[in-house]
């Protein structure tokens, strides 16, 4: 079981180049998610997969054979819609049981089936509804059920969550995971949302304009992007980017501010930019990576900034500042138990370990 | 029934003579319709295809003559059936096609130049003299041989109809009133406008068919009377506007006010609905308003819809004022110059078109084929039909010597169509002579168009017909 | 069409007497509309007397089926046989074709949208200019006054009309129905026939009824490309327009036979009709 | 799965896929081809031939057809009566559908059985339309002088049909009669369609009803209104069968359309070449018009 391969794949609209050269290879049995901002080529990608999309250049292999003329019927994949695609002429029962109908799996199979997928999702008193009877969360659970009651190779979702509201979406997150948990199957999971994928993947593949940006397991793209885009997009609210240049300071390497303050490089990493001193550079904090300097204490690895606090968003569990490191407006995201007002003076403390530092030029991570 | 019998009869007697007599020496003794027969028996299992107009015309073929034709010689009938303003441009588009679909076709006299011109019918002699038809064809009423059988020299077709419009008049109102039948226009004004004055709304003098398409029938008879001419013969130019043009037409305006409101706007239904009714005490029309207003034939269902007569045994029968009544349309047998069996074709117009069988196919109740040989209206039969019935084929006779020819020359249509135009706005209102002024133009277009030398020569051949303008 | 969608202040006010008389001046607007085919539906019980009579007579004395009796016996009602054919046969066809060349268009943008064009301004083009030629080549193909030629003629009259309506109501199923129903295992034929087909029931009978009425009234090629065999009904009503004879009785009694299939398909089907009539233009 | 039967399989699906949608398309398009394309392609030709009645001269006659259709008055005459047709019908049918569509808007009893009622006319055949209009405007035994003769309190005896002022009001109550229904249906749909809270902002921002319908629904059902329009206005450019039942382009030729016209040139007169011209002409017209109008309305969907 190789799983599946993609080789040097590409797809054209027209003149739109929107798959430029894909090499993936998708581990089997795990939870692999596409995610990126609309436009980056990942539904292309799924649907490529899916064999909806014909495969202008590369391969897809699937356990080492070329399936790119494969018809979907024949690829063994279930897949879930954004919008559900419910056969709305059918019942919730006949739309489930659908995929084995064609499959000609025995009735009274199709029926134990249907019934199991439909008590695992929660629904079997909707068994006999027709889809337009349905509530939107409904209708997702049938879509679900739709492909679970598959026996398929491989599972495809394309942004089901996109059309629940958020507390759905957050339940629905669980129980997908839930379901990989138990099905241990191949899973393939398209998103825009940078929640879902990080909360979901084994692995997530990263794209933008038809090219993987990064790919690995969730935690290493958050704490190891490579470059600038993969920094923002992953986290929320997004990393800052503030301009700044790398100094010599105290024999040591720092960071200029805007705001002429200077953060000082952990010991860690400064051997590795002891030849870009006078470079001008992005520094990437992300909002979670900042505290408050309550007792002035200098700890290391973290530098100090003064800010005036300019908006407050308290979030329950955290408050969100807002304030200006010279042009650039930050956010910060605080622990909740002291109340800033607007106005108010504040010092920061930004963990310098994790900060990125970025090449303006290359856009890369330094 | 009689009539079958008699056609029974007919065939057993050609059966036996041809017995004593054998071979061709028969033939002298052998009518027209009982060679067409015997030739055509060579012919059996063939499908002949016939155009005729829809309705009333085409039960004939349909009830009578296809399936007598059949059973007398094995061929088939197969008729096509048309809206009669249709028939031209259908057998004009099969011969452009050269598809043969229509081996024998009905044609209206003012076509055959047109449809002769193009190619479309065949020459008819040398089959006449091949099966013998010349002697019969010389009992078929003068006017119509004379006029509507030959473009030039050529036979072309049969003529089959005798579509004279002749007058009809009420005999009791005339006599209550002490009125004499007019004899000119001037006097038929007076006469009808006499009984308009005294009887009107019950009763107006006349009604008459005054509808585009219809009325250029009764301008062209009429203008004809009063002196008028088409052309002029040597420079072609249209004196369709001539003084005694206008004079006609400018009578046909005033002969309106004393017939019913709206009279302007009748055709050929409502004039015969009023006769029938008794609201109008003159009118002119084909021959079959005769029979009808007679009840002849008006019980069975194929006559149904004719309004209901309530002036039968009332009606005298004359010719129209001036003496020269048109012949209005009226159909002749054609073979079609693409036909695929030609003889067969002409064998069976020949039949129908004898003596012996358009004697009965006039005498059919729903007939719209009317006398037009001398021995229909000499036919004791006939003239025993009802009681004025041979008054009525005597003054049909009349107008076979003395009626008048539609116009006929090159692409005739488009003149008629201009010439309907102007009288219809005429009808509307206008004024008679501006309107024919405008006809002579289109008149004149045309003709620059068809070319001047060969309209001139389609028109001469027409004009030099003893019936195309009185003398 | 639902009443939830309709505004609340219209024209014609809401309190119980303006629903009186809004209902009486929509009742007399049916009568305006309806006067004529009533018009024309007692003229065919009418006796020869009563169709002349003056004043007209707005009730026949008896309701006498005479007319009909006749064009049945005659064989007159043959040619609403052969427009029944013709309409139905080409109207299959038209479905059939038209509905495959709409999904092609409607999925794949096949050729874009100048085919599209093309093909709907093949629908434009009034009957009478290329009927000549149209005649000219069914003479060679042997089509002239037969089924096949007229059925032929029909369907690709009707197409552009079918295929315009079709692409609309295959463009409004989501893609991903189908996809879907590729996923769980359809071929495209399965999925077309399982998904599409049935999706776009309403929209089939809405294009096929209408495609039938456009079929069923067509004059012009019927006049020209029959003789006598496959005349079809509105060709032989104008028959009974004679030179010396007019057969009011008879076309007023064939029209109504001819109208009968066409209104009772539009009673029944009339929820689905109103988007085949505004050529998609209503999503009704 | 083995390698090997995949590629036999690939190559099936490979064409399959490549060209299914032209497979699907191309009988539909090879039916168009041969029945549009002929008759173009011989119009095209004949119209520069010399083709008549009387002679089938298929020499080439240049533009002359062309040039004699500038010159013939009843040509441009017939276009004009076919617009006038058209610039009268197409309004009254538009504002008479609006206003009932507006009256059967809400609910009204039985409105399904009127409206299944309403539309007889517009299914009718347009033969069967105009036999059916000949009989009620014939002058003597239709029922249309009658009732006038009621209202003006003496018998009347307009001849519809005969007299030129009275034969387009004729035509146009038939053609009227027949297609309001159609514009009806189509605007009854359209205003069921109209978004209730745009009218309900427009009350609450003070419009009265007559401001919130031009302001606001004729706005929006526009795109609808614009299709129907155009619907109708090529049905009109060539109406013929109503005005073939009616009055054959009489009296006189001024009820003559463009397609009456060309009936009469083609069929009657058999100038097949003039003829041609005379179709390759409002070919072209009705090209660049559709063309247009049908751009626009691709490019709204």
């Amino acid at each position: 079981m190789a799983g599946l391969r993609l080789r040097g794949v590409h797809k054209f609209y027209g003149k739109v180049h929107a798959v430029r050269g894909i090499d993936l290879e998708i581990p089997d049995q795990g939870f692999t998610v596409l995610v990126g901002p609309s436009g980056c080529g990942k539904s292309t990608l799924l649907r490529m997969i899916a064999g909806l999309e014909v495969v202008d250049e590369g391969t897809v292999e699937v356990d080492g054979a070329v399936v790119n003329d494969m018809r979907p019927k024949d690829r063994d994949v279930a897949m879930v819609f954004q919008n559900y695609a419910l056969y709305p002429h059918m019942s919730v029962f006949e739309n489930i049981a659908f995929g084995l109908r064609m499959r000609k799996v025995p009735n009274a199979e199709t029926r134990e089936r249907v019934h199991r997928a439909a008590e695992m999702l929660g629904i079997p008193e909707l068994l006999e509804r027709m889809p337009r009877q349905l509530s939107g969360g409904q209708r997702q659970h049938v879509a679900m059920g739709r492909a679970l009651v598959r026996d398929a190779k491989m599972y495809l979702f394309d942004e089901p969550l996109s059309n629940l509201d958020a507390q759905l979406r957050d339940e629905m997150r669980t129980e997908i995971k839930r379901l990989h948990q138990e099905l241990r199957t191949t899973m393939i999971y398209v998103t825009h949302d940078q929640v879902e994928a990080m909360t979901l993947a084994d692995r997530i593949v990263l794209l933008r304009d038809g090219v993987i940006e990064q790919e690995g397991d969730p935690l290493e793209l958050y704490e190891r992007p490579t470059n600038r885009f993969v920094a923002g997009f992953l986290g929320s609210p997004a990393m800052n980017f503030v301009p700044a240049r790398i100094e010599a300071e105290n024999g040591g390497l720092g960071v200029r501010l805007p705001d002429q303050t200077v953060l000082a490089l952990p010991e860690g990493r400064r051997s590795a930019y002891a030849d870009q001193v006078g470079k001008t550079i992005l520094i990437g904090m992300r909002p979670e990576h900042m505290h408050r300097d309550r007792e002035g204490e200098q700890r290391d690895g973290f530098g100090r900034i003064s800010v005036t606090v300019e908006i407050v968003e308290p979030m329950g569990a955290n408050t969100l500042i807002n304030f200006h490191l010279g042009e650039t407006s930050i956010l910060a995201r605080l622990d909740a138990y002291a109340a800033e007002q607007p106005g108010q003076k504040l010092d920061l403390l930004v963990d310098m370990n994790r900060a990125v530092l970025i090449d303006p030029e290359s856009q890369r991570v330094i | 029934m009689t009539m079958w019998k008699r056609l029974q009869t007919a065939v057993g007697a050609v059966a036996l003579v041809g017995l004593m007599a054998g071979g061709s020496a028969a033939a002298f003794a052998e009518s027209a319709a009982d060679i067409a027969v015997r030739e055509a028996k060579q012919y059996a299992g063939t499908t002949l295809t016939v155009i005729w107009e829809a309705g009333l015309q085409s039960l004939d073929p349909l009830n009578f003559s296809g399936p007598k034709w059949e059973e007398l010689t094995g061929i088939k009938l197969k008729v096509v059936e048309s809206q009669v303003n249709e028939m031209f441009p259908k057998m004009m588009q099969e011969h452009r096609a050269k598809t043969g679909a229509y081996d024998i076709l009905n044609v209206v006299p003012a076509w055959m130049g047109d449809l002769v011109r193009a190619g479309a019918l065949e020459p008819l002699d040398g089959y006449v003299d091949k099966y013998g038809y010349r002697e019969e064809l010389a009992d078929i009423g003068d006017v119509y041989r004379e006029n509507q059988m030959r473009i030039g020299d050529t036979i072309y077709g049969f003529p089959d109809d005798g579509d004279v419009l002749i007058l009809y008049y009420r005999k009791d109102v005339f006599e209550e009133m002490g009125l004499s039948v007019p004899t000119t226009w001037d006097e038929f004004y007076d006469t009808s406008k006499a009984i308009s004055d005294k009887h009107a709304p019950e009763m107006y003098g006349a009604g008459f068919m005054r509808v585009r398409g219809l009325l250029h029938y009764f301008y062209q008879e009429r203008a004809r009377v009063e002196g008028c001419k088409f052309f002029d013969a040597e420079s072609m130019a249209a004196t369709i506007n001539g003084p005694g043009c206008v004079k006609a037409l400018a009578g046909i305006v005033k002969d309106n006010t004393t017939m019913p409101p709206g009279v302007e706007a009748w055709g050929a239904i409502e004039s015969l609905a009023a006769f029938n009714a008794g609201t109008i005490a003159m009118t002119q029309w084909w021959p079959p308003v005769g029979r009808w207003s007679a009840g002849y034939g008006t019980d069975t269902e194929a006559l149904s819809w004719v309004p209901p007569s309530v002036v039968g045994g009332k009606v005298g029968y004359a010719l129209p004022p001036g003496g020269h009544p048109q012949l209005a349309a009226g159909f002749s047998m054609s073979v079609s110059a693409d036909s695929k069996n030609k003889e067969a074709a002409y064998l069976f117009i020949q039949w129908i078109n004898s003596k012996e069988i358009s004697l009965q196919r006039v005498q059919l109740p729903y007939a719209l084929r009317d006398p037009f040989r001398k021995s229909h209206f000499e036919s004791e039969s006939y003239q025993s039909l009802w009681p004025d019935a041979k008054e009525y084929l005597a003054t049909l006779q009349a107008g076979a010597v003395t009626g008048l020819l539609d116009l006929s020359v090159i692409n005739t249509f488009a003149y008629e169509d201009a010439l309907g135009r102007g009288l219809q706005a005429v009808m509307g209102g206008a004024d008679p002579q501006e309107s024919l002024d405008e006809v002579a133009a289109d008149w004149d277009k045309v003709t620059e168009k068809v070319g001047i030398d060969k309209q001139r020569a389609a028109y001469k051949q027409w004009a030099s017909k003893p019936n195309a303008y009185p003398n | 069409m639902s009443d939830a969608a309709i505004h609340r202040k219209p024209l014609f006010g809401r309190t119980r007497r303006r629903m009186t008389a809004r209902f009486a001046v929509a009742v007399l607007i049916l009568i305006i509309f309806l006067f004529p085919v009533y018009w024309l539906f007692i003229t065919s019980l009418k006796s020869a007397a009563e169709i002349f009579a003056r004043p007209p007579v707005w009730y026949p004395a008896e309701f006498n089926l005479r007319t009909f009796a006749v064009l049945f016996k005659d064989g007159d009602v043959w040619a609403i046989y052969n427009s029944l054919i013709i309409a139905s046969v080409s109207t299959v066809v038209a479905m059939v074709l038209g509905t495959a060349a709409a999904y092609s268009l409607a999925r794949f943008k096949t050729g874009g949208q100048n085919l599209a064009i093309w093909i709907i301004s093949q629908r434009m083009i009034p009957p009478i200019v290329i009927v000549f030629p149209v005649f000219l080549m069914f003479v060679w193909f042997g089509w002239i006054d037969s089924y096949v030629g007229l059925i032929l003629l029909y369907i690709a009259f009707n197409l552009p009309y079918v295929i315009w309506m079709m692409r609309g109501y295959i463009e409004d199923i989501p893609i991903e129905v189908e996809e879907s129903a590729l996923t769980d295992g359809c071929s495209r034929w399965q999925a077309l026939r399982k998904i599409v087909f049935p999706m776009a029931r309403t929209g089939i009978f809405a294009t096929a009824v209408f495609t039938f009425i456009f079929a069923w009234n067509e004059f012009v090629f019927a006049m020209i490309l029959t003789r006598t065999e496959v005349l079809t009904f509105p060709v032989l009503v104008t028959h009974y327009y004679g030179a010396q004879s007019t057969f009011w009785a008879k076309i007023a009694a064939l029209s109504v036979l001819g109208t009968l299939p066409v209104f009772f398909a539009v009673a029944t089907l009339q929820r689905f009709l109103v988007r085949g009539i505004s050529m998609g233009a209503v999503k009704g | 799965m083995t390698a090997t039967t995949m590629r036999v399989g690939q190559r099936a699906n490979l064409f399959a896929d490549r060209n299914f949608k032209w497979l699907v398309i191309a009988p539909s398009i090879i039916v168009l081809l041969v029945v549009g394309i002929y008759p173009l392609v011989y119009t095209g030709i004949v119209s520069f031939q010399q083709i008549t009645m009387m002679e089938e001269d298929t020499s080439w006659a240049g533009f002359m057809n062309y040039a004699a259709l500038f010159s013939d008055g009843r040509l441009w005459e017939s276009f004009g009566h076919t617009f006038l047709i058209l610039a009268i019908a197409l309004p009254i049918e538009l504002v008479l559908g609006l206003l009932m569509a507006q009256l059967f808007l809400e609910k009204l009893p039985g409105k399904q059985v009127f409206i299944a009622l309403l539309i007889i006319p517009t299914v009718i055949s347009p033969i069967v339309a105009g036999s059916t209009w000949r009989l009620m405007f014939d002058n003597q035994y239709g029922p249309v002088n009658q009732i006038i003769g009621w209202f003006a309190g003496e018998p009347t005896a307009i001849l519809w049909i005969t007299r030129p002022e009275w034969v387009y009001p004729a035509i146009l109550i038939c053609e009227v009669w027949q297609w309001t229904p159609f514009m009806f249906l189509i605007l009854l749909a359209a205003l069921s369609n109209v978004d209730r809270s745009l009218i309900e902002a427009a009350e609450i921002d003070g419009a009265s009803f007559w401001k919130i319908f031009f302001r606001i629904t004729l706005p929006v059902i526009r795109p609808v209104m614009v299709i129907a329009i155009l619907i109708r206005a090529l049905d009109l450019f060539r109406i013929f069968d109503i005005i073939w039942a009616m009055t054959k382009g009489g009296p006189g030729s001024i009820t003559e359309t463009i397609s009456i016209y060309t009936y009469i040139r083609a069929f009657k007169e058999f100038e097949t070449s003039y003829a041609g011209a005379i179709a390759f002409l409002v070919i072209i017209l009705l090209s660049v018009i559709v063309i247009f109008a049908l751009k626009r309305v691709e490019i709204a969907r």
